[in-house]
């Protein structure tokens, strides 16, 4: 039997397969990164407010960063279970790194008049924070979530390990059973995925900052 | 206090809309940014706090509204001690322009100028009407203009979108700070002119700080002169503190020009005018040349004795007929209480040795020419040493050659 | 100490099936040989009234304390290498070596293992007749050239052998100690850590990276790589008979083990063997293959 | 918690320190690893950002396909490469390890080369320097900060993905790890882990240290600051309002 | 070209350093940034560009050390055609001064200022030499502020290093680029007057460009108006721009009160001066006061003919002994060739109806009055109107009342 890189038969007679599979990677990257960017929102509010819990809060994601997947996913299989959830868990710990810096230094790059002048108009706490700082920091947010975003379409596939990797499984299993048109299929579509993900991301910040536009 | 002369002392508690008392700011690092600083600003009273860079001024004003805490003394708003009182609330109800500007990038211009009424809850539909209505108060088009981001406004577009937006909820309070300092000078004049003008309208009690003594004296009712580590060196009207300096560092800090910088602070007053001979249009030549006496022209008016132009000895000699066959017309005159400047300035661009002084109802009431410029001048300065009207002081020193 | 306790915690499972009934999870490793046992497990539980779901995952370590909490119900395993297991689980990751409980006969070992398995709450049932071992795999080249079949061959070339094989090998008495020991063998140290019978284990021999790799005796696929397996002539192998196994409290009752019970009966290596073939080599769908061969069995 | 102090009971255990998978070996490895990749991941995206950054061209594209690479998922690049002539060499995980370092490099070089205050750039320009001047005398030096947090960033991610090594028999702590997996030892894997965290704590000190030591601007600042502390001495107490006013 | 007014057309082309010959340029986007400018710098000349903001002075600026290519015309430096040489080399040999200063954040004062040495390759020792040597000509202690870094330096240091550095390697042309606009007014006058004595001593080839109008008066041996588009307005002498504006826009650019500004570059003249009785110390009371007929004071000087004060009328008739027992001394005086406009604030300041006017070796010549100074001014503004010398001018008009 043939074994080729690209198999069109294989991705006819698996499609149902590999629908399913996307679909999962696709859940699972969308609500990890959702999930992180909250966290990441609120972690970075925080250290910006205590300067001292800003080391603690930067150290700690750098750790988690540092965990391999691996034990990661053994560690929280005692509280999640074989479950997505255990995967999804993971993703949002390993994005927290990428995600709270970016949005600490797009809050920190408010320019300081702009900060200044909705105080002085009566602007306070979550307000100003909602509808003043973070607009602003918008870019700096995006940058930050497009890399964690295309990072996370790329981890998700060591999800496989608990067994909800969606393409991730796809490759494991190709490897494992050395089936090259499997695996390239899959590692494809995380790229292309990533790269939709981007587009995206893209898109939307251009919906959501018009005052941007034209800037260069 | 001692130090600085302040006037008007006996002014009601009432009166005043804003009033600091013994005020101090020393930052956590040690910077005594306010010394026990004494200041009111009265109702309707726009007071210019002026000085060198990092004096103090914006500390000052951030008192006022509590972006920055005094480290001592107090601080009255319409009667009310501000530490007393929530700060955000006070801060809504206090027109805040800061130094740069600070607009909102990511909101419209209309959206900008609403700011503080959407704060306080204003309906949509009344916001947008107030911000439009705003916007055409400080000559910016709402259609062209309301939609578009900051960005795409010029930096003297900007800061009239600043002045909009502290309006915008009607605050009785005014804080200004460096509000025209990012833009050409010619471009800040005029914006000082539509400010003027505006005041004029709104008559707000403002605070407003510049290091620009030429803006200060242009648009302070009074201006407080302040030196390095927030020491207030005089605090007084602009005529007072360009002709009578409290300190060194007051004269220093206005300039050695300041004389001629007084001349846009005075006023033209008929005690200041001279009286040329007076011809009528319809007069005779003859007549006229008589009337000038030893006067090598006369000022021409008509029946209703409104100006109509000059007329020269030469003329009268040489030509025949009536005046007003000769006389010539006249193309440029300033009206009571115009400043000198203004004055000075029409002479110069005209050509001319004198210019009319016109009254009421265009009446003409006399003529200036330079040295009575001058005179008015010196007299208004020594009035305002004396605290007496200009029209009781006699100069002392010769006056002219 | 013993740090899977907590796994315990979530308790969880399904209620005790009556006489076939209710809903089990059949999970186990990721690789071919264990999903194809997977679903004829499965098949053969939803024959017999159950619903039933399949989860598979990365390794042993994922999936033995999902057994235990009852996450997972039926699990298809390796008689000598889950009896190892238990007993690292038991005495500490040097127990095997020291204490091992496993043989090379399949009744044998699981009856040693059991009683550890009661330990946590579990059921090792019947061990059926085909057995998925380790084995030792060169390239025909090299076999011909030395005219090898059996390991003890292997002896007579006379030079240090490098070895394709996973990270523990050299704790482990099968793999280097016993190819050394029992065999003879010289073992270039470290032996390649490249997975059990993983495609690269298979692509290192294949390239002549490693001289022998350690591989499953039913991979299908070693004709691919132009491997042949040596016979373990010793039988330093341990009895890796393919056992079903199961939460004692959620899956316990007789209807499981009488339900899986034919299966163990009739499958042999053999068997096995091909039908890995039929899904790593021809590339076709476990769950076929899994059905395909339980109806020409005549089970379902 | 348990599994924390069975690992310290781990390297308590001097035999874990010998030898070939002893920990001091597999941990010169892992940096030996990190440094390599780093090096030549460096020596990659330095010059393209920096001549991207430079014209002002192309820039986004380019970090958006390295960008976009991302996505590919290391393991996957690990085993591909593992089929390729490279195969057991430590080239392989060395490879994989700089194509995952290379975006956090390249954009960060690009945006600080364009970050640079124009006004710097033209007055370069406009005194004379040739291109090259302009890159190494201005635009460079003031780029440091920002290519040093790439770097940064991309050193603690490598050593962190560095663990993968593991799969293809390479170098490095995640042997320990994956060993710690064969033998279901939890002390060992927990250590494993604890390892590769410190270790990339340590280097992300290390890069911290660096940048700062990197960065000619805040040089300038530190300089300033200790001379104003000097000058405080000599009684000039003006000039020390004013270096704090600006110090920081 | 037609529509300004060009002046001194006759000069040797050898005398003219900087050309621009029919220059435009056009941006990729559409934006005609210059149109059609011919223009020309001689040797040692200060030229200002003068206009609003975005109107192409920038852009005309870069043109010349071409880091903006031109995509009309030609432009020549020292007489060779800028698009022939190596850009490189160009730039070494002009010193240019951007706007906003653009010094480098990560060398100290002194590797800033010594830049373009170090590009031409100088040995650090000179390199280090004439930085220090810099340093000092504009004001800076090489000592104390050559080895810190520009953030550590006041916005008007900072400025003052630009200045430096664009002189480091002694260039015979300056491209300046607002240089003095990022500091307060006050600084900035400051900068003025010791750039005028630097140029004084240094004498380069200046393109100098700024939006401020006064300070174009101040330092432009020419001017040159520009308006929106790049189009050259006027292009004259700054008492011709300020007295004869050539079409409305230059008139509303220089702004209503050029006559004032007119003043700080017009100087006194001897022709200007009134000449009051003169007495001397040493005179008797009674002596003095018949010397002074009508007047009500006069001049007194001392033996040597040098200023020694003033005596009034009223002194001679109350007082007895001699002069100098009663005379009150003079507090200010102006030199020749000070400005009308120093006269004037002279005057105001120290309170007085005229001022004395001193020669060379103080030697006293007359006196300023209000009424003369405005005459002086009046002549002035005609003299360059017809383009004759002030004593040739008759004013027509009526001077004095
Ligand atoms: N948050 C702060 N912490 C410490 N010192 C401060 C702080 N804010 C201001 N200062 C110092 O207080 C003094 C007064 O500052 P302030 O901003 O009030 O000056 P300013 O008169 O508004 O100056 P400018 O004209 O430059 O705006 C300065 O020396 C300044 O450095
Ligand atoms: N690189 C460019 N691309 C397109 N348009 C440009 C560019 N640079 C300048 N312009 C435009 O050319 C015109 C002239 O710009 P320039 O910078 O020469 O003006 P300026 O007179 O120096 O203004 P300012 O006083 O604000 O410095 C402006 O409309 C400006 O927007
Ligand atoms: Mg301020
Ligand atoms: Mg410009």
């Amino acid at each position: 039997m043939r074994n080729d890189w690209v198999c069109a038969e294989y991705v006819r007679t698996r499609s149902d397969d590999i629908v399913d599979a996307l679909v999962e990677h696709v859940g699972i990257t969308v609500t990890s990164v959702a999930g992180g960017f909250v966290l990441a929102l609120v972690l970075a509010v925080l250290a910006r407010s205590w300067p001292r819990l800003r080391a603690l809060i930067l150290g700690t994601s750098t750790v988690l960063y540092t965990v391999p997947s691996l034990v990661m996913f053994s560690l929280l299989l005692s509280v999640t279970g074989l479950t997505a959830t255990t995967v999804i868990v993971g993703l949002i710990l390993y994005t927290l790194t990428i995600l709270v810096r970016g949005i600490l230094t797009g809050l920190e790059g408010v320019p300081p008049d702009v900060r200044e002048a909705a105080v002085g108009m009566g602007y306070d706490g979550l307000r100003l924070l909602r509808k003043v700082e973070l607009p602003l920091a918008m870019p700096a947010v995006y940058a930050a979530l497009r890399v964690a975003t295309v990072s996370t379409v790329a981890m998700t596939t060591i999800g496989m390990i608990v067994g909800h990797g969606g393409l991730g499984n796809l490759i494991d299993r190709g490897l494992d059973s050395n089936f090259r048109a499997e695996v390239l299929t899959a590692s494809v579509l995380c790229v292309v995925l990533a790269l939709v993900a981007d587009l995206l991301l893209v898109g939307l910040q251009r919906w959501r900052t018009p005052w941007r536009r034209g800037v260069s | 206090m001692n130090g600085p002369v302040e006037r008007h002392s006996d002014d009601s508690t009432e009166q005043r809309m804003i009033r600091l008392d013994g005020v101090s700011k020393t930052y956590a690092d040690g910077t005594v940014a306010v010394h026990e600083l004494t200041l009111d600003v009265r109702r309707g009273e726009l007071v210019v706090l002026v000085g060198p860079s990092g004096c103090g001024k914006t500390t000052t004003m951030k008192m006022v509204n509590r972006l920055v805490e005094p480290t001592g003394g107090r601080i009255f708003v319409d009667g009310r001690d501000v530490t007393h009182v929530d700060p955000v609330g006070l801060r809504r109800g206090i027109g805040y322009v800061i130094q740069n500007v600070g607009l909102f990038p990511h909101r419209s211009i209309e959206d900008n100028v609403a700011v503080v009424p959407e704060l306080v809850g204003w309906p949509a539909k009344r916001r947008r009407e107030r911000a439009r209505e705003l916007l055409e108060l400080v000559g910016l088009d709402p259609t062209t203009h309301g939609t578009r981001y900051p960005h795409e406004l010029s930096g003297g577009q900007r800061q009239r979108v600043g002045v909009a937006r502290a309006l915008a909820a009607d605050p009785p309070v005014l804080l200004m700070d460096e509000p025209f300092s990012a833009v050409d000078p010619v471009v800040r004049s005029q914006l000082q002119d539509e400010f003027l003008r505006l005041q004029d309208d709104v008559r707000k009690t403002i605070l407003f700080v510049t290091h620009d003594i030429e803006e200060a004296v242009r648009l302070g009712d009074r201006i407080a002169v302040f030196k390095q580590g927030g020491v207030l060196e005089q605090f007084d009207n602009p005529a007072a503190i360009l002709g009578a300096p409290a300190t060194d560092f007051v004269a220093d800090f206005v300039g050695a020009d300041r004389g001629l910088k007084r001349l846009s602070v005075t006023p033209v007053t008929e005690a200041d005018l001279e009286h040329p001979p007076v011809v009528n249009l319809e007069d005779e030549l003859a007549t006229a040349g008589f009337a000038m006496g030893e006067s090598n022209w006369a000022v021409v008016l008509d029946a209703e004795g409104r100006l109509a132009g000059w007329v020269s000895q030469e003329m009268t000699t040489t030509g025949t007929g009536r005046v007003h066959d000769h006389a010539r017309r006249m193309e440029a005159w300033v009206e009571l209480d115009d400043s000198l400047k203004v004055a000075f300035s029409e002479m110069l661009q005209w050509n001319a040795g004198w210019i009319a002084v016109l009254g009421d109802g265009d009446r003409y009431l006399g003529v200036l020419t330079p040295s009575t410029l001058h005179t008015a001048l010196r007299r208004s300065v020594e009035a305002d040493l004396l605290d007496v009207a200009p029209d009781e002081v006699v100069l002392e020193t010769v006056q002219d050659a | 100490g013993d740090d899977e306790e907590v796994f315990q915690g979530d308790g969880g499972g399904d209620e005790t099936a009556a006489g076939g009934s209710g809903e089990l999870t059949v999970g186990g490793a990721d690789f071919t040989e264990m999903v194809i046992m997977q679903e004829m497990y499965a098949a053969l539980l939803e024959d017999a009234g159950y619903t039933v779901d399949i989860q598979s995952v990365g390794n042993r370590e994922i999936y033995g304390p999902a057994l235990e909490s009852g996450e997972i119900d039926v699990v298809p395993e390796y008689a000598a290498t889950f009896a190892q297991y238990l007993n690292t689980r038991a005495n500490g990751p040097d127990a095997p070596t020291d204490a091992p409980i496993a043989t090379n006969d399949a009744q044998e070992t699981v009856e040693a293992a059991r009683p550890l398995a009661e330990q946590y709450g579990l059921t090792i049932l019947e061990p059926a007749q085909a057995a998925d071992q380790n084995g030792f795999a060169v390239t025909q080249e090299f076999a011909d050239q030395h005219g090898l079949t059996t390991i003890s061959d292997l002896a007579e070339i006379g030079r240090p052998l490098t070895l394709a094989a996973v990270e523990e090998c050299p704790d482990r008495p099968f793999c280097e100690p016993g190819l050394e020991n029992v065999y003879g063998l010289e073992i270039v140290d470290p032996p390649l850590a490249l997975g059990f019978s993983s495609t690269r284990t298979k692509q290192a021999v294949q390239r002549g990276d490693a001289d022998l790799g350690l591989v499953a005796t039913t991979d299908g696929t070693l004709g691919q790589f132009d491997l042949v397996l040596l016979e373990d002539d010793k039988n330093l192998q341990l009895a890796d008979n393919i056992v079903p196994v199961v939460n004692t409290e959620s899956a316990g009752d007789d209807a499981v083990a009488e339900a899986l019970q034919p299966l163990s009966e009739t499958l042999t290596t053999e068997h096995l063997t091909e039908l890995n073939a039929q899904v790593d080599a021809e590339r076709q769908q476990a769950e076929d293959v899994a059905a395909a061969y339980l109806e020409e069995q005549g089970l379902l | 918690m348990d599994a924390l102090i069975e690992a310290f009971g781990w390297f308590g255990d001097g035999a874990n320190w010998q030898g070939r998978d002893g920990v001091p070996t597999r941990l010169w490895e892992h940096v030996w690893v990190v440094a390599v990749s780093l090096g030549l991941a460096c020596a990659v995206a330095l010059p393209i950002g920096l001549w991207l950054g430079h014209v002002g061209r192309g820039g986004t594209l380019a970090i958006n396909i390295s960008n976009v690479g991302r996505a590919v998922p290391t393991f996957a690049v690990l085993v591909l490469l593992f089929l390729t002539p490279l195969g057991l060499s430590v080239w392989t995980t060395i490879l994989a390890l700089v194509a995952f370092a290379l975006p956090p490099i390249l954009t960060n070089t690009y945006v600080g080369m364009r970050e640079v205050d124009p006004d710097a750039r033209s007055a370069a320009l406009g005194m004379g320097m040739n291109g090259l001047q302009v890159v190494r005398k201005v635009e460079l030096p003031l780029a440091v900060p920002l290519i040093m947090t790439g770097v940064r960033l991309a050193a603690v991610q490598v050593v962190a993905t560095a663990t993968l090594a593991a799969f293809v028999s390479g170098p490095g702590l995640g042997r320990i790890i994956t060993s710690g997996f064969g033998r279901q030892d939890v002390a060992q894997i927990v250590a494993g882990a604890i390892l590769v965290a410190a270790l990339a704590l340590v280097v992300e000190a290390l890069m911290e240290w660096l940048q700062r030591a990197a960065d000619p601007v805040r040089r300038a600042r530190q300089r300033s600051s200790s001379a104003a502390s000097r000058r405080a001495r000599g009684s000039a107490a003006i000039e020390v309002d004013r270096a704090i006013e600006t110090g920081s």
